[in-house]
């Protein structure tokens, strides 16, 4: 701002924006500011989770085919894989907060991106391709198969919602990840330490609620199809 | 009020051409604007960019009536006829409706009044202002395209399989016009939360705040909902994938569940902001305190949280099931309770007050008068036997009308005049702007209120041709409609010619109450030299010692 | 001033735990347990959140402000869900509904 | 018929030299409905009159005298905040009591209700009476006789709206929704569609003809010799060679039809399902979704080959075999 100059009462340290009045004030803004967002994220996944919850009470024996149908090794994988990457994050703040140098900060932070990265390239190489070979892709060629009986026309239905609310969770994370770059190149630069973190603070809110969302997804597109029998 | 000093400091020296520097005339260049951090300057560009949006809205209204006038149709063929009306909904809705109060007024003074800088992130607030036009960019691209012909409800599966025109362009519009609602929201939430000037409790608070606080939290809470179900409609529509399509055993009605979650909140959107711009109005004009603050500030978060809960009267005729349907009447009567004790308050507010007829005060008891009868005429809709025989008919566009114009359009021009001066720093003539305001209160009325009694007979909405026992009515709505076309453009021409030759206001020309009116008009950028400190109640007029003399 | 600083042990712990109950959901979802198979599974992931929510997003640390943000956004997720179902598995009732027909129909039809 | 059209033509023209404030009330329930709506109209009435008045009392006594004038403080009074939260709760509290009351009652239908059939489709109204009379659009029904209409659409949601006899209901596709009313006026009235369906959702509109009982008789008499839905049924049962599966006598690869309507039958999964319209109408149409103990998932679908009205004919004759079961038995 042009006019920032005005409030020289205090010394300004770096990243201290000038409607504010302290250095404190400017943090808990930020980190409600973030947890309000995330609240829209949730009322936003939830629409989708209200709907599949409908559904699946509408139509139980086919959700229960089509979770089936899913590979349960990579959901589980991929689970550990995201959980392991928060925890990156969770240190990689840590790192900040305990004043650590920014070797260390980066150093869990590009962890972090490896390991979505691992869980992004799983999902789309292995989960959905094998998805799309066996026709599983609904819009996209898919094969209602005899063997479901009469569950098998709403069977789709189970697999627009796995791949709508994958194909969000998945959006959240091709943002994460830009984000993420942009917090190594800041903490390159020195740009954090125990008073001034905001920023990284709240992207590992944002990616920690990310894996929030897989934590729920795993179970309700992977496990509730009742496994034992398939077996 | 507030003991804030306006010694001039040394940065606010005059500029050049002797003028004090505010946040106007600080900087004149275009780039200056669209790159502006500044909360006043970002409501400027929002008043400029709703009020195009507000005019479009309201040319296809004003087709849809000249058309309405004779029943076999006056002017469009009838598939035209359903995009007017569509677009109509979609622009007044979404792209007018729910940012005005907040996204103008709301941004210009939520700073200003609990006496900080700026909101809690200004980026932020100029990013939903560019989401905002993006949004609306789209919307107005699907009106250029080829326009839209589905009702602003969208209901499936027309919209999603039946549709030949550009539903998924609108979606859009909507889905993205919805993220600059959460940002302004989001922006609001903190900024009242945290950046309060010292001694400005939440019972201090003017109740303006409490209803932004309020209507933030409907953004907040309901947004991602809407959102959500446009992209649902969005793929259902591109892929056919049957989320909403009866044939592939997707559920109709599901759409309406996640539509009005959304939209039943959205309606207070609309309406509780007006209602913070009348406790603001009351008070000044009467220069008395708010009778029962405390019960006009917590009715505003009651009806923030029972708003989640009634949505489903908008469907007790669809097939949903009878006992949702008795709960969501219920709950429906209890909004009516928080609403009617606003309204008995501000008029016990009047009482031994004194009272002044400037034109704002005008639109404000316009409004408690229009808003009482749209209330009212709620409860109609609210209970079940009724709803069956009047839903889908004209009486709900009535209804809604009282509350959406008759409420929420005359509290923002109310608001708009009552804050000129202090936007502007210039003075409208008040004249004009009092005829203009008794103007759209006759031409509201008559437009609006044959369609109560059009609606009991039995007259459904969005008709292109009706019955001939219909057409006096509608001849008189389309005549009111007309007057009420021109009240509106009045208000356009004067403040537009006040805000280039209008005389100086001063820092407080109505001699009210509220720390943005002890600042000079217009506000310097940094809005207050010193951050203020609050020691007094809001509204406190009785307290002589609280006047704070303007030289 | 920045806050509470967790100790890299604790994020260690709640890492573990996590570990341990994916293992024991996706070994859940290997036994029949009847109607509670979606209910186990669904109480592990929330333990899961509350652990993540509570360590990781530091909301145990934060004051009570922010914990109310957040209770808010399940209690609306939660009103949007129940009040939708209220009507999705009600709709077909006759006039006079059983009451415990009504419940018995809810489990099944969520779980 | 054009002589009826026009007649009333010719009165509704006659009455638009002003308006009504009223629809008729021709129905068993509308005066009901209208007296909750006058009681409303009266308690709106009052309060805008009491806002307005008041608020008129004070503008003129508490105007504004001299220009720096500062009216005393006036402390909030709690007695006066909870007589205006508790009455109008109080009153909130009696409209829903007598709404849903009145609302309840009105929705459900006589047992003896005659049955007919509607199926909206873009943009017009397909009636059957039970008779096998057809109509498109127009609507006879005799005075003083409990009407149930069974109603779906085949595409997109419509709504079935007689203001004067104030019921209305959508008509939501692949669902079966149903409205009840019995005609006390004769006379020729509107028929609307009131759920935006599209382009000429405007023209899909008709006629309800409101006739004395001997009147209708002869109406029907006039198309003497049309099959009844039932028969219509039965015609398509053997066409579409449901039949050959579905024998009376239970030889067939399917189960047989007599009897079994109104009756619970045990799935396959274990859950009894009670066999009404839309049971009957998700077998034809989706086959596939009800699956039975002792019989194979062999039928095809025939989604798309029979058209709701056929499919409401189909249901007419399933029913029709369950009745001669039930008399056969009681013999």
């Amino acid at each position: 701002m042009a006019d920032s100059a005005v409030h020289n009462a205090h010394a300004h340290p770096p990243g201290f924006a000038h409607q504010f009045e302290t250095m404190d004030q400017q943090r808990e803004s930020a980190t409600m500011g973030m947890w309000v967002f995330l609240v829209t994220e949730i009322l936003f996944f939830g629409g989708l989770f209200g709907s599949y919850i409908v559904y699946r009470a509408l139509y139980h024996d086919s959700f229960e085919i089509g979770s089936n149908l899913l590979n349960i090794k990579f959901g589980a994988v991929n689970t550990i894989v995201l959980i392991g990457s928060s925890l990156t994050m969770a240190l990689a703040i840590h790192a900040a907060q305990a004043g650590k140098k920014a070797r260390e900060q980066m150093m869990w932070l590009l962890l972090t991106i490896l390991l979505g990265a691992i869980f992004l390239a799983l999902k789309f190489t292995f989960e959905w391709t094998a998805d799309y070979h066996e026709h599983l892709i609904p819009g996209f060629g898919f094969v209602v198969r005899p063997e479901w009986g009469a569950a098998g026309p709403h069977v789709p239905i189970f697999f627009c919602f796995y791949f709508f609310m994958t194909g969000l969770h998945a959006t959240h994370m091709i943002v994460g990840i830009p984000i993420l770059f942009v917090m190594t190149w800041m903490a390159s630069r020195n740009k954090f330490n125990a008073d001034y973190n905001a920023p990284l603070e709240n992207t590992g809110l944002y990616w920690h609620f990310v894996d929030i969302v897989w934590i729920f997804l795993f179970p309700l597109l992977y496990l509730v199809g009742g496994r034992w029998g398939t077996h | 009020m507030s003991t804030a000093t306006l010694d001039i400091h040394a940065h606010d020296a005059p500029l050049p051409s002797g003028e004090r520097k505010n946040y106007l005339n600080v900087d004149h260049s275009v780039k200056s604007w669209l790159l502006t951090y500044d909360h006043k300057r970002i409501a400027i560009l929002y008043l400029i960019s709703i009020t195009l949006m507000f005019f479009v809205g309201g040319l296809f209204a004003v087709l849809m009536r000249v058309h309405l006038i004779e029943p076999q149709g006056f002017l469009v063929a009838p598939e035209n006829y359903n995009k007017l009306f569509t677009m109509h909904g979609v622009i007044m809705v979404f792209s007018f409706l729910v940012p005005s109060i907040p996204a103008t007024l709301g941004n210009f003074l939520v700073p200003m009044m609990i006496g900080a800088r700026d909101l809690a992130f200004p980026k932020l607030n100029l990013m939903s202002w560019y989401i905002y036009v993006i949004g609306a960019a789209f919307t107005l691209y699907s009106v250029i395209s080829g326009g839209v012909d589905t009702g602003w409800t969208f209901y499936t599966p027309y919209s999603s399989s039946f549709a030949h025109t550009q539903v998924v362009p609108t979606a859009i519009g909507v889905f993205i016009t919805g993220f600059s609602s959460i940002l302004t929201g989001l922006n609001f939430i903190v900024t009242i939360h945290k950046m309060r000037a010292p001694g400005l409790n939440w019972f201090r608070l003017p109740l303006f705040i409490w209803a932004m606080y309020a209507t933030s939290v409907i953004f907040i809470l309901g947004t991602p909902v809407i959102a959500v179900t446009m992209f649902l409609l969005g793929l259902e529509r591109l892929l056919h994938i049957g989320i909403f399509d009866p044939a592939i055993g997707g559920d109709p009605i599901l759409f309406q569940h996640l539509f009005w979650f959304y939209s039943h909140p959205a309606v207070y959107i609309m309406i509780l902001p007006g209602m913070g711009v009348m406790s603001e109005l009351i008070t000044a004009f009467s220069r008395k305190r708010i009778f029962g603050y405390t019960f006009v500030a917590f009715s505003s978060l009651a009806i923030a949280v029972i708003s989640f809960l009634v949505w489903g009267h908008h469907m007790f005729v669809t097939g949903q099931s009878v006992y949702a349907g008795l709960i969501f009447s219920v709950l429906s009567f209890l909004v009516a309770i928080p609403s009617a004790i606003k309204v008995f308050n501000w008029t016990a507010t009047l009482y031994k007050g004194s009272i002044s007829y400037e034109a704002p005060m005008l639109y404000a008891l316009g409004f408690i008068g229009l808003f009482t009868m749209g209330g009212l005429t709620g409860l109609f809709l609210a209970s079940l036997a009724t709803d069956v025989h009047l839903n889908g008919t004209y009486f709900i566009v009535a209804h809604f009308h009282y509350i959406m114009v008759g409420g929420a359009v005359m509290a923002y021009l109310g608001g708009l005049h009552f804050w000129w001066p202090k936007i502007t720093g210039r003075l409208y003539p008040d004249a004009w702007a009092r005829f203009a305001a008794l103007v759209i209160f006759v031409g509201f009325n008559l437009t609006f209120f044959p369609q109560f009694v059009l609606g009991y007979l039995g007259m459904p909405r969005r008709y292109a041709v009706y019955p001939l026992e219909f057409q006096t009515l509608n001849v008189m709505s389309s005549a009111g409609a007309s007057i009420l076309g021109i009240g509106y453009l009045i208000p356009l021409i004067y403040l537009i010619w006040s805000f280039k030759y209008g005389p100086s206001a001063g820092p407080n020309p109505w001699g009210a109450k509220g720390l943005e009116w002890t600042t000079p008009s217009p506000p310097p950028t940094e809005n207050f030299p010193t951050i203020p400190v609050v020691t007094e109640q809001a509204y406190d007029y009785a307290q002589t010692t609280g006047m704070v003399e303007h030289g | 001033m920045s806050g509470h600083v967790v100790p890299v042990k604790t994020y260690l712990l709640i890492f573990f735990a996590l570990m341990i109950l994916t293992i024991a959901t996706t070994g859940a979802a290997f036994v029949d347990m009847g109607i509670w198979n979606t209910p186990v599974a669904l109480a592990i992931a929330t333990a899961k959140m509350i652990l993540v929510v509570l360590f990781f997003m530091h909301a145990k640390y934060t004051h009570g402000l922010t914990q109310v943000v957040i209770l808010c956004g399940f209690f609306f997720l939660a009103l949007l869900v129940a009040f939708t179902l209220a009507d999705e598995l009600t709709r077909h009732w006759g006039p006079q509904p059983h009451a415990w027909s009504a419940i018995l129909l809810l489990a099944r039809g969520v779980f | 018929m054009m002589g009826i059209v026009q007649t009333g033509l010719h009165q509704l023209a006659a009455a638009t030299l002003w308006f009504p404030l009223k629809p008729t009330a021709a129905s068993s329930i509308a005066e009901n409905v209208d007296l909750l709506y006058y009681f409303l109209t009266a308690l709106t009435l009052f309060f805008t009159a009491l806002i307005f008045g008041t608020i008129f009392v004070f503008m003129i006594k508490y105007r504004r005298r001299t220009p720096d004038e500062i009216p005393p403080d006036t402390k909030t009074h709690m007695a006066l905040e909870l007589t205006w939260t508790i009455i109008p709760t109080l009153i909130c509290v009696v409209i829903f009591v007598w709404a849903s009351w009145l609302y309840v009652r009105n929705s459900v239908p006589p047992a003896s209700a005659t049955e007919m059939f509607v199926v909206g489709k873009q943009w017009m109204w397909h009636i059957q009476h039970p008779e096998g009379v057809r109509e498109i659009n127009e609507l006879h029904v005799p005075v003083g006789t409990p009407i149930k209409l069974t109603m779906t659409s085949e595409d997109v949601i419509h709504d079935f709206y007689i203001p004067v006899f104030r019921v209305k209901h959508d008509v939501t596709p692949g669902r079966y929704s149903s409205i009840w009313f019995e005609a006390t006026e004769k006379g020729t009235y509107h028929l609307f569609c009131a759920q935006y369906c599209g382009t000429d959702h405007a023209e899909m509109i008709g006629w309800v003809y409101v006739m004395s009982p001997q009147e209708y008789a002869n109406w029907l008499a006039m198309s003497a010799g049309t099959p009844s839905m039932a028969q219509d049924g039965e015609r398509l049962f053997n066409q579409l060679g449901c039949a050959s599966c579905h024998a009376a006598d239970n030889s067939g690869r399917g189960p047989s039809l007599v009897g079994i309507y109104g009756t619970e039958q045990r799935m396959k999964s274990g859950d009894l399902k009670l066999v009404d319209e839309t049971f009957v109408r998700q077998s034809i149409v989706n086959p596939n979704s009800i699956a039975l103990p002792n019989y194979a998932p062999i039928m095809p679908t025939f989604q798309g080959q029979v058209s709701e009205e056929q499919v409401l004919q189909l249901i007419a004759y399933v029913k029709s075999l369950a009745g001669e079961e039930r008399t056969s038995n009681s013999k």
